[in-house]
């Protein structure tokens, strides 16, 4: 067993947009994993992901960083990038970083034009 | 010390697949201490940032190192915990890293933020053994999101 | 001892609200590892059993004693994990008590009962500090419950 | 605080039955709270006891002896006692005590008769 581990990513495409659906905790053990997974979104030709948090119940700060970090690398590419459907503990986390308005933070998967 | 014992101690490796076990346990003790769920929630995410900081600025990653935690009930009236994380690193200086500013968005930079943000107490002590202690006080009825207002702005200046 | 240092060592005093929080760890630790759901309950109730005689028998319902465990994964190919439960207690003899039958209805003695069925290895030591240490094994992948046959039926005769 | 804790269960009378419904692990903690009011409803002129665990999601061997111990002065009363809609970690510890033929076990608090 590494210390870092793989977690459950669904990938689902909608249109011109790719939903990824984590499942489980992010932390520090988990988020290079999901890095990996937008990395790769990043450079498919998908023009919008669509980051489905519903079944992520807890983040903490490296969760965050590499949300904000697809974000930037969205931004240089000209896509676009959505956090759906984000549980009340996430969502706080989101809203002490001032990062709310940063993102395109949708309340359903479906609200995101997917 | 002459205050009472702790009522839980773990020592764990400096290994992040282990937060979450110590995350349950923590949850669970402040639920049975009172707490809501908004509020352990808090207090759980800042206990994970620290050792997310230990983890990665103190130890490298390194997965052989320890971390101490000691979980107190606060003495009545005061309902709530007090939390000690220990680790036997290179002492910083938390007032030079005191996180980044939140206007600017990049990544990183919102641990130290976070945890003063989510507590009522946050106090950094150097250790006479080596290393440092981070000691967190979490009340019950925070009402607020914590007291102690972000210091200087100016991240990753500090050890490793 | 030359093995490695376990992945998380927790002193916990002898209170039983406190067993809640240590369940929830052990509980997460074990679903890290990879047990599925039921094995991971019996390893929960294995060890709660244990920390609850100790409560109970071994502490006489102390609240300020303590109780010592450590957390191992056990190394591969065997996935599991390895439990030690200590206490600093009078030692007992556990072959003397070895729970009741159970074709008696009548409450009580069903712990360590419990204790062998659900888990695939589990020795008694004498602590030489004084003491005991209760060593407990569960395997990831044990398809029947538990392999140590009850012992002899002396329920009730040890220690307090 | 003290060491031993209060749980909340719900009480409900049905016709001549009372039905109790712990919420909460029951272990060591709880077990003394719930022994408490067990011999409460056992006094009370109720002719049956429903013990609807489907709100426990875990019972130790201290909370198996007090339904033990229940269930031998109901039977001294001359009353009756069902345990209704265990879930299956508590289900489990029952079947390894050999206690579920000993005890009245049913689905549904419904299927008590209650
Ligand atoms: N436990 C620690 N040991 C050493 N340095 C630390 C520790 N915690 C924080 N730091 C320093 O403080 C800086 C800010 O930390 P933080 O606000 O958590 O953001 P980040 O970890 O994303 O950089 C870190 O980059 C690091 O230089
Ligand atoms: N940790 C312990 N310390 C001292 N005595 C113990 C301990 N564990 C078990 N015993 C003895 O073994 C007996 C059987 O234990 P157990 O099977 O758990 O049933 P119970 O606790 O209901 O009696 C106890 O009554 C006690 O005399």
């Amino acid at each position: 067993m590494t210390s870092v581990d793989a977690m459950t990513i669904v990938e689902e495409p909608r249109g011109d947009a790719l939903v990824l659906r984590p499942i489980g905790d992010v932390d520090l053990s988990r988020s290079p994993h999901m890095r990996e997974r937008l990395t790769k979104a990043i450079a498919s030709p998908a023009k919008r992901l669509i980051v489905d948090l519903s079944k992520v119940p807890y983040m903490d700060s490296s969760g965050v960083a590499t949300l904000v970090e697809a974000l930037q690398h969205c931004r240089k590419a000209g896509k676009k990038l959505v956090l759906a459907a984000l549980q009340p503990k996430v969502r706080s986390i989101f809203e002490i970083a001032k990062l709310t308005q940063v993102f395109d933070v949708v309340d359903k998967v479906d609200g995101a034009g997917a | 010390m002459s205050q009472p014992a702790p009522e839980i101690q773990v020592c764990v490796l400096s290994q992040p697949r282990l937060l979450g076990a110590v995350r349950a346990m923590l949850e669970t003790f402040a639920e049975r201490i009172g707490f809501c769920e908004t509020r352990r929630g808090e207090l759980v995410l800042a206990v994970d940032e620290a050792m997310t900081n230990i983890i990665r600025h103190g130890y490298g990653h390194a997965p052989d190192c320890r971390i101490w935690l000691s979980l107190r009930e606060l003495p009545s009236p005061r309902r709530g915990i007090r939390v000690e994380i220990e680790d036997h690193q290179a002492a910083f200086d938390p007032e030079e890293v005191s996180g980044r500013s939140l206007d600017e968005v990049r990544p990183g930079g919102l641990g130290l933020h976070l945890i003063r943000q989510l507590t009522n107490v946050c106090r950094h002590e150097r250790r006479s053994e080596g290393g440092m202690r981070l000691v967190i006080e979490k009340f019950c009825d925070d009402a607020s999101t914590g007291p102690s207002p972000a210091g200087t702005q100016t991240p990753g200046a500090a050890s490793r």
